[in-house]
């Protein structure tokens, strides 16, 4: 089963990199992009096949590895193929 | 598979970038039609990054041979000694193509692949150098090509923790097309240690380490030296992903794995990847080999044995190991959790084997793949400018003053720091000189400490004045190997060997092809007489884009070496020096303005004839320098080269914001600003000349 | 004083940190394998600076997983000191050992230089008490994640508990860009609570000898040496 | 107007971050993780209110920037809030 983690920056954190991509799309002339955050997005096969013990399990991930709960917040997403 | 294995056809040689006769010819010399896989094998080794088809004729005249070399051109690098049974092992490379396609992963592979150049001949890597050339500066693919070769090699080196102490970056619109990326690594091995690919007993076994194999860069060997047209974008995504991670646990591995006796021959799997490596460790062995291409390890499913052999994935070594020492070697490489496989064995046969799912995807004699690689000898015409400029052709309404500024603000003489910033150029804690520091960059020679002296040390510059060679190849090729020798004796060092990355258009043309055998004439001439021989090197064809060549550019890439690391010298002179221009002649007549920066200012191109080279006198400033220097008499030297006398003393006084009292030559006292006879002094580039700063 | 240098696969100033080392003591440190559980008492264990695990996902978060992070905490608990160089300050906070966090540098770009740190009054501790607060060292830097960042309400306990130890600072007004990253307040180190561990960006390590850019990397870690001795 | 972009590297390209995660996640016990692929995610502010407009700014970006087309594929869809 697929797992999609997506973890962001938390709000008030610097993102340097955001600010960067801003500045550099309005210097190509995309005037009305007002503002940039960039996150990661971990793709996760999982031998699994029970939809609640795939969660937990991808919960358990994050908090032990995938994510730094000091800055970043996470969502999980499970792929229905 | 099925179709690897199928008889090939006339087109499918084509498709890979084989002519017609070459394909008769393999035919001829296997004496049947090869399948698909077989064909592949040939084209990576007839290609021109394998074979040098077209250069290989001119590239033997080269001299090689030296007292203290202990391997010449034919091993993946170079091997000079240093003393105290130490040896430097060092090559150039070029990632020309792949960098222009995808610059991050392109240079980053580049570096990745230059060291394990170095490190398969048993040597730990201690310095990294890289030779850039982009387009012109305002085009915006320059920029992007810019930050991310850039991005690219600090990606790779610094993540490896090599230092990249120096090198250069030079812009010109002749390279919009095509950038060139050289990539040079300087390594340390015992003299004694030193590992070569020629395998050895048949009845060995042959050990796959490193990465898993892709599908990354098929036909990246031929498209290294395929031109480039309008849609090139459309050859992606041939680009090898590079895992600097994966390379220094590689690299950890091998040199723990070569402290034991286990390893017989190694080579590192660069272009061509699994063909290149096998086909040449056993061809120089002159044995055989036959491998089960299902025991290699894969990370993509049902990849043919075409796609195996010509994969340029990264990270992966082919070795022989002594029988019986597989446990010992596999446990190594668990260590560093690594691939270890054994995927067949040396035989007498003569022959490359290869078996796949149970079928034989490829028996073909290994002489041929190697000794017939073709040879041509491409028609050439040598084209040199001789009209000589004299300082009275260029009229200027501006002074001395305003020529410096806009010399300083010349893109390929400005400060680089915004480059090299982004590079580590301390790590492993040897780094005497890096950057710009000194005219060569220097390097400790770890464990050489003793009572009262950090010990010996290496230096390496690379170095090459394209405009030259373009108006002269004989003269640009000598002028190229003058000046990374009096680079290499500015820091102190004794000049020794040189690694020579040669980059040039397309060879099809009488005036490209006439530019390689020109410049490979005056680097022979000049490399014999100051006995630096060429060590190791690369070349790189067809660089070229809508039938536009890039400026020729011979990179010449020289390690020198100095007893003890405290006489160096950098280029920053200090408070009440006094500088001297050392080969400068008493009664100056004229500065040599052909073909200069300064030209270039006046008259917005370069049409003189370039500064000729008088060998003896190279020579002579060489060893007078380095005479004074052990008497311990000088502070600082640098190198006279671009911009002539004046833009290297200011280079000498920026750090410490120093200024200079100079006293003109007799004839020249009372002449204004704008006297060109003047501003030939200032600004003529004549070679043969290093300016000293002593306080003696 | 007994030392151990920690290695993992992506260390690469290991050794740096090793000849530092026995240049002071005349020993050699031991080196400490990352899958090693148990250690040897030891007086000072240095994670050293480099890209363990090709610095993959976060700088040093796979590298806090490793087994010998057991044994590290456990030394810390008999009271041993940590000295953890650039990655192993990465290594150290995301171990939680250290708190706040370590992004990129502000500019985005890796950058390699000198830089100039003052000596921060800090609780008692075996690193900088032997130096004078106030007190200058020019110290290099190379890295591309050595932008320190602490929340509101962590600046101020660092402030509050003394736990701030070295900040980077400009030699003169016109020096614009003196802090390499864009770290909270130019914070370049800073102490555990009981002050026995130390995570800094700059290496230290570099700077031992006056061909190679100055010998305050020396003074540094000499003092810590004779610190732990006592 | 909201924009996610999510970019991934294409088939077939090495993914050494991927690898890496998955055997430390291995080594900490998770053992169904049979696979890991990283991608990054950059999400946009735009200052337009058409739909069609926006996609075809953020693609126009994704070309131009964001998306390295050689080695990246990449997926926009918009955030209806």
């Amino acid at each position: 089963m697929k797992v999609i983690v997506n973890v962001s920056l938390k709000e008030g954190v610097l993102d340097p990199e955001g600010q960067a991509i801003k500045s550099s799309l309005n210097n190509l002339g995309f005037e009305h992009c007002s503002d940039v955050r960039t996150g990661k997005q971990i793709i996760l096969n999982l031998d699994q096949n029970s939809e609640t013990e795939v969660l937990k399990q991808a919960k358990k991930m994050c908090e032990e590895l995938l994510v730094n709960t000091v800055i970043e917040n996470y969502e999980i997403n499970i792929l229905k193929d | 598979e099925y179709l690897a294995q199928q008889k090939s056809k006339l087109e499918d040689a084509l498709e890979m970038g084989l002519t017609k006769n070459e394909y008769n010819l393999i035919c001829e010399k296997i004496d049947k039609i090869p399948n698909i896989t077989e064909l592949g094998i040939f084209s990576a080794m007839f290609s021109e990054h394998c074979s040098y088809k077209s250069s290989k004729k001119w590239l033997k005249t080269l001299p090689t041979e030296a007292s203290h070399v202990i391997q010449g051109p034919g091993e993946n690098a170079g091997v000079i000694d240093i003393g105290e049974n130490l040896a430097a092992v060092f090559k150039i490379e070029s990632h020309n193509h792949p960098s222009f396609i995808e610059p991050y992963q392109g240079s980053a592979t580049g570096v990745g692949g230059i060291l394990r150049d170095v490190f398969t001949m048993g040597a730990r890597p201690i310095a990294l150098m890289n030779a850039l050339r982009f387009g012109s500066p305002d085009q915006p693919l320059t920029k992007h090509l810019v930050s991310g070769v850039v991005k690219g090699i600090g990606g790779y080196g610094n993540c490896i923790g090599i230092p990249t102490v120096g090198g250069e970056t030079n812009f010109d619109k002749s390279y919009d097309g095509n950038i060139l990326v050289n990539a040079m690594a300087v390594g340390l091995a015992k003299k004694d240690r030193i590992f070569y690919s020629a395998a050895t007993g048949a009845g060995n076994p042959v050990i796959y380490v490193g990465a898993k194999t892709g599908r990354d860069g098929i036909h990246g060997a031929t498209m290294a030296s395929a031109e480039f047209t309008e849609n090139s974008t459309e050859k992606r995504p041939t680009v090898q992903v590079g895992d600097p991670f994966t390379g220094k646990l590689l690299l950890e591995a091998c040199l723990e794995l070569m402290n034991t006796d286990a390893v017989l021959s190694i080579q590192d799997m660069g272009a061509a990847g699994l063909t290149s490596s096998s086909v040449e460790m056993a061809s120089k062995g002159s044995l055989g080999m036959s491998l089960n291409l299902d025991l290699v390890p894969t990370r993509e499913d049902k990849m043919t044995s075409y796609e195996i052999m010509l994969s340029e994935s990264q990270e992966r070594m082919l070795m022989i190991l002594k029988p019986g020492s597989e446990e010992k070697a596999k446990s190594i490489f668990d260590k560093w959790d690594l691939d270890f496989a054994n995927i067949g064995e040396v035989t007498n046969t003569g022959r490359l084997i290869l078996t796949k799912h149970g079928f034989e995807a490829c028996n073909l004699p290994l002489e041929p793949l190697v000794e017939d690689a073709p040879e041509y000898n491409k028609p050439f015409e040598i084209k040199a400018i001789k009209k000589v400029l004299k300082p009275s052709d260029l009229k200027t309404n501006l002074t001395i003053i305003d020529i410096l500024k806009i010399i300083f603000k010349n893109p390929n003489i400005a400060s680089k720091k915004w480059i090299w910033e982004q590079y580590d150029s301390s790590v492993m804690g040897d780094t005497i000189f890096a950057n710009g520091d000194s005219d060569a960059s220097l390097v400790k020679v770890h464990g050489t400490e003793k009572k009262g002296s950090f010990g010996k040390g290496l230096a390496i510059t690379t170095d090459c004045t394209p405009r030259y060679v373009k108006s002269d190849p004989i003269i640009g090729g000598m002028q190229a190997v003058c000046e990374a020798a009096r680079n290499i004796a500015s820091s102190g060092a004794k000049p020794l060997a040189i690694t020579n990355n040669l980059n040039f258009g397309n060879p099809d043309k009488k005036n490209v092809m006439g530019e390689i055998v020109g410049s490979i004439k005056g680097i022979s001439e000049a490399a014999s007489y100051l006995s630096t021989p060429i060590v190791s090197g690369n070349v790189s064809l067809y660089n070229e884009t809508n039938g536009k060549s890039i400026l020729p550019t011979p990179v010449i890439g020289m390690v020198g070496a100095i007893d003890e690391v405290e006489n160096s010298l950098k280029i920053s002179a200090e408070p009440d020096n006094v500088l001297i221009a050392l080969g400068q002649s008493e009664n100056f007549k004229a500065g040599w303005v052909g073909c200069s920066i300064y030209q270039e200012i006046i008259n917005k191109k370069y049409d003189g004839a370039p500064p000729p080279i008088n060998l003896e006198n190279e020579k002579k400033v060489i060893e007078i320098l380095l005479k004074l220097n052990e008497q311990k008499l000088l502070t600082a030297a640098h190198d006279i080269s671009d911009g002539g006398l004046l833009t290297t003393v200011c280079e000498m006084l920026f750090k410490y914001n120093l200024g200079l009292d100079i006293n003109l030559p007799s004839n020249l006292i009372n002449c204004d600003s704008y006297d060109p006879l003047l501003q030939s002094w200032c600004f003529g580039e004549d070679q043969a000349r290093i300016i000293i700063a002593t306080k003696h | 004083m007994r030392s151990g240098v920690v290695i993992f696969p992506g260390s690469n100033c290991d050794r740096d940190m090793i000849v530092a080392i026995r240049k002071i003591t005349g020993k050699t440190p031991i080196k400490i394998w990352h899958k090693e559980y148990d250690i040897p008492n030891l007086d000072l264990i240095v994670i050293p600076g480099g890209f363990t695990f090709g610095d993959y996902l976060r700088c040093g978060a796979l590298a806090a997983r490793s087994p010998v992070i057991t044994s590290i905490k456990n030394h810390i608990s008999r009271g041993g000191a940590v000295l953890g160089v650039c990655n192993g300050f990465q290594i150290l906070i995301e171990a939680k050992i250290l708190p706040g966090s370590l992004i990129r540098n502000k500019k985005l770009l890796f950058t390699c230089r000198e830089t100039t740190l003052e000596v921060q009054s800090c609780i008692e501790n075996p690193f900088l008490s032997g130096l004078k607060i106030g007190e200058c060292l020019k110290i290099p830097v190379a890295h591309n994640e050595g932008n320190y960042f602490a929340p509101e309400d962590l600046l101020k306990q660092l402030k509050e508990e003394g736990r701030i130890a070295l900040k980077y600072i400009k030699q003169n007004d016109n020096e614009k860009n003196y802090n390499p990253n864009g770290s909270t307040e130019d914070i370049a180190g800073i102490l555990s609570n009981n002050g026995k561990v130390l995570g800094m960006m700059p290496h230290p390590e570099r700077a031992i000898n006056n061909l190679q850019g100055g010998t305050d990397g020396l003074k540094f870690l000499t003092n810590c040496v004779e610190q732990i001795i006592g």
